[in-house]
């Protein structure tokens, strides 16, 4: 199930990509991470694990999700614009495919309890569902800020079963959430699993989390041929921590595709930040002049992390991939560009790439160009928060 | 062998129980003055806590002096200017993260501190296998690196930390950031496995609240470190007199 | 493509499923309900127009949406259930297959708007969302009532580029908003199509509709049979207007299934209804002695209609599908019970499936039976009036 | 031929323009001295609506109209208790919708009706196509069933619709429900496309508002309805005196 290719390779055998990731962890953690970086190895080796996460996949997620030719934002804009639909599965959004592995590997490593961090309530969302459909407990850990802003999100985890933790510490938003949960695991690394929602952390999880989306990047591969395109020329997606841009990368690495991430201006570790040391990886974050972590700022939650996966930070050095960031001001009018044209109310994160394809087209992006564009979300979550900022401004 | 490791060993074969307190640096104007005062009751050696915005080992008492340090400006630059003031004669231990030092750079982080008269470092989140940069930076200097022992750890891994621990070996008594202290901890049983491979120091740290804790832990190690509750009373706005008191109740618990 | 069985068979020439269903509209409309009829003909049975719809189905909408084991919630129940997961189609329920077989078809009669009636909204954001793709015009009546209780549902429309219509007249609910919708077809029935929402209206809307949500029970015996089954012994889908349940319905007609659809208490036209003539339809109606249509009342507004398809009640009548009401204090513990065991949270309206599902396992469904669920749509929707609920019984 | 047919033919023939009111049964207490004013004032036929809680050929004023009168409980027995008390010698003509004949019973609704001084009727949702029983029901009976004719309607289907129909024909002015006044109306040519192949009587309706847009409706046709533009001025609270001069405008209108 590797991806195989000279680009998206597997981290070496202390978790570095080039000169990121790795593992800095409390020793408490260090055995659980040896014995999920073993296990994942393992599971990720048999058929039948894969072909269970597949099926589960298939069977209660809701893949593959399709390619959707983008008609007429693609005439709009001059450029030929596919869009990968991760907003139709399950819970809406690509969260559902790492949580999906996740607690398949946590019931095989006989754990019987996950936790996870939140910002929005995507990935707490995903992951209490998978741990509903799996009998597992569940507690979120989510900023007490978060949980003000997203109170709607913190009872669909709630209907799920699951428990949300508000967290009061620090500046009570994402970063803090994972440092709580970090703490937390520390107390209960024998029966519980940590399932981390996106590319970063200690290795193996920015190495496990990519496998797990990579799904995303294969599929559309694969479907582009039938709509009798090789490859894109472009491959876009926005980066919070970067899982869903490292899924949809795995499946173009190897190809001459250019390979774009978008950050949001107010959380953008490759455009303005440095490489340090947090939450148990060596990467790019946004730190000031003593190694003080920096609070991020986006309109939207998801993007709301002040570093990004360390395979990110590894593909910006090497030149690979390149990172953009889009200002909160051009998020809405791209959110609303994409909804008129096609249909498609996108997640606020997702609206970030949406706006540099629209910015670009004609520029960085040469008329004529084939777009693939890794819709992300759903904006159904944003809804409320689109209309309380257009209100504002009228 | 470095000067922590060797002081150290000197106490304990003398048999003295090691009482190592835990201060945050800068978290108010007069810490360097606690820092004294817990000397002068009785403390062996002291840890001293250099801010992080971010600290995944710590619990909330911590956590919240290390936000009142940074609000006061504490940086590590600051912490070792206040230490010019320090007139003390225990070993100091810089407690930090690794984002700091990294940051900072760890050759000049080394000197720095070497310099301000610290002789050892506990950076809880640098793993064992990514150790050896640190490790390196500090050679040329006297700054030994305290690495922890998990209750987890198993047994093979214990035996490669304390082979790579310099001053002591710092066993977590709990499966806990710090600042827990419920049910009776696994110290003892981190201590014995400690021992199987080495005789170096080996303290009990993580939830030593009270006297008696500190009394029962002394059985089977070398002595404690004592962090949160010593920390929420400063956060209580204690007096160096207080402070002097609180150390006094543990040194006398752990010499009787 | 018709479903070509004997239960679910094409309405007669006037358009009637036994004796229900016909054409009772004003004359100023006939011309346009008989061209709809000869264009919806000649267009299902051109393989094109057909392609076409399979087409968008699956590139846009999601197509097929998974059939996903419930195997919790069966052993909890003593059954083996399967759900058929349309939560999983774009914009959240199955209602986006009609629109987008309607949208089509507008376009194909040279028609530049589409006009709608919404309850709680979801028939309306699926419109607005096909209208957006077409760039068709799209305007969406909706009770003042329901505009005020779903007001993202509302802004959706808006963010799709729709026009939302406050109707005040009347209950100011949905039976308002399609008297409304009809008046307004009246003065633009040459450039405008009526973008009916369920398997209601004159004919051949009930046939009509019911045909483009057919995909659903096509698919599910498909996917049943790769599960090993070769049909349920029970189908059981909610019923509003009907159109989800005769989707599903269409696969298993011509089965040994029994075929159930669950109305909501307060708006039971099968259970508490006679026949009548409300919207341009022969149907069961709650109706009072009079003849005075009543006002339905459900805690989900998808299902507060006080009719029902013909056909519907013509398979009522016929005895080939059976029909029971739940009522509204049955409906939250239900959704909670999917939530919590199988990670899906189901709209209110779906929830009154599981509810008599969860009732009548090991009573009317005997233990061990085979169950197909149509999981018609998903809860986000619905999530802040739960809890609202929740909140005021504790 | 039915009563109603005959008087409206003699009526026309004798060169006169018809002028059909439209009032809602039971809106006020005393609809029926409206109704009795109106013909005093010259009304050739009274149209009584029955009222629908769902009226989807309506607009807002007769809606309101027929809310008002369900909220005082009428009936159809109760509005035809009411015309006991009306002494009118003019034809009566029932608009009701489907619905509400077919929940009486629609032998019994037609002897209802009729045996009440009722001899037409129009329900506007009663397609061409769905007709027959309703006809068939009337057919012992005095009521008339009128249809209408929209300016969508086809020409084959026009001649079908005015072959069915009886008592007149009732040509919609416009592609719109009952009330909307806007634009100059297609009432003509519906009027013409029936006169191609019938010389039943011919009526306007749907927004003639004014005494003028009667007027020059009845250049082309024999006459006019009256709805919305009469229903407005008694929600109003018109009385019967105001009702007999609205009449007497678009009387004198039609005669001048
Ligand atoms: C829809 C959506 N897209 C993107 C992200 C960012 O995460 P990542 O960069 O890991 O894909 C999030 C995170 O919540 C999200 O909800
Ligand atoms: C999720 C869902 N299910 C069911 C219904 C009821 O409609 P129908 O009976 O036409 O399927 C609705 C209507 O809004 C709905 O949103």
């Amino acid at each position: 199930m590797s991806t195989n290719n000279t680009y998206m390779n597997e981290p070496d055998d202390r978790g570095r990509f080039g000169e990121f990731g790795g593992r800095f962890v409390p020793e408490a953690l260090m055995p659980a991470c040896l014995e999920l970086e073993a296990a994942f190895t393992e599971a990720w080796n048999d058929t039948t694990f894969v072909d269970e996460y597949h099926t589960v996949l298939r069977e209660f997620a809701g893949r593959p999700t399709p390619v959707t030719p983008l008609t007429r934002l693609g005439e709009h804009l001059g450029l030929r614009i596919f869009a990968k639909r991760e907003d139709l599965a399950h819970t809406g959004s690509h969260k559902i495919n790492n949580v999906i592995g996740q607690t398949l590997l946590t019931k095989r490593m006989g754990k019987h309890r996950v936790i996870a961090e939140t910002g929005a309530g995507q990935h707490g969302v995903a992951t209490a569902t998978a741990a509903a459909r799996l009998g597992l407990e569940c507690t979120v850990f989510m900023g007490e800020v978060d949980t003000e802003r997203q109170i709607l999100n913190v009872f669909r985890m709630e209907l799920l079963g699951s428990r949300v933790v508000p967290v009061t510490t620090g500046s009570r938003t994402l970063k803090d959430a994972v440092n709580e949960a970090m703490r937390e695991w520390v107390t209960c690394v024998s029966d519980t699993h940590y399932c981390i929602g996106s590319v970063m952390g200690p290795h193996p999880f920015p190495w496990m989390v990519r496998e797990f989306q990579s799904i995303i990047g294969q599929e559309a591969a694969r479907q582009l041929l039938e709509f009798g395109v090789d490859h894109p020329d472009v491959v876009i997606a926005c980066v919070g921590g970067g899982s869903n841009a490292a899924g949809v990368f795995a499946g173009f690495a190897n190809s001459p595709s250019r390979l774009v991430g978008i950050e949001a201006a107010g959380g953008s570790a490759v455009g303005s930040g440095s490489p340090g040391v947090l939450h148990g990886m060596r990467s790019l974050l946004m730190q000031d002049e003593f190694g003080q972590i920096e609070e991020a700022h986006s309109i939207s939650a998801g993007l709301d992390y002040p570093g990004i996966g360390p395979e990110h930070a590894h593909l910006a050095q090497t030149g690979r991939a390149e990172y953009y960031a889009i200002g909160d001001e051009d998020v809405i009018p791209a959110l609303q560009l994409l909804s008129e044209m096609e249909g498609i109310i996108p997640a606020l994160e997702t609206a970030h790439a949406v706006a540099w394809l629209a910015r670009e087209a004609g520029h960085a992006i040469p008329s004529g160009s084939t777009v693939l564009l890794n819709l992300s979300g759903r904006g159904d979550k944003d809804v409320a928060q689109v209309q309380a900022i257009l209100r504002g401004q009228s | 062998m470095k000067s922590l490791e060797r002081d150290l060993r000197a106490l304990r074969d003398a048999g003295r129980k090691l009482l190592v307190p835990y201060f945050m640096g800068g978290v108010s104007e007069n810490w360097t003055e606690h820092v004294e005062a817990a000397v002068l009751a009785g403390a062996d050696a002291v840890e001293i806590g250099i801010p992080f915005s971010d600290p995944m080992m710590d619990g909330p008492v911590i956590q919240e002096a290390a936000l009142r340090a940074l609000s006061r400006g504490t940086t590590l630059d600051s912490i070792c200017d206040d230490l010019v003031r320090l007139d003390v004669h225990v070993p100091l231990i810089a407690m930090t993260y690794y984002n700091i030092v990294l940051h900072y750079g760890l050759e000049r982080s080394a000197g720095k501190l070497s310099s301000s008269g610290i002789s050892g470092a506990i950076v809880p989140d640098l793993a064992l296998e990514e150790t050896e940069p640190w490790i390196a930076a500090c050679d040329d200097t006297d700054v030994a690196t305290v690495l922890l022992v998990a209750p987890s750890t198993p047994p093979r891994r214990v035996d490669r930390l304390v082979a790579t621990t310099q001053g002591f070996a710092y066993a977590s008594a709990r499966m806990a950031v710090t600042g827990k202290s419920e049910g009776g901890g696994e110290g003892e049983r981190v201590v014995r496995s400690i021992r199987r491979s080495s005789d170096v120091p080996a303290l009990i740290g993580i939830g030593i609240t009270t006297p008696d804790q500190a009394k029962q832990a002394a059985e089977v190690s070398d002595g404690v470190i004592v962090g949160s509750a010593l920390v929420q009373t400063i956060l209580n706005h204690a007096s160096a007199s207080d402070v002097e008191s609180f150390i006094r109740e543990f040194r006398s618990a752990l010499d009787n």
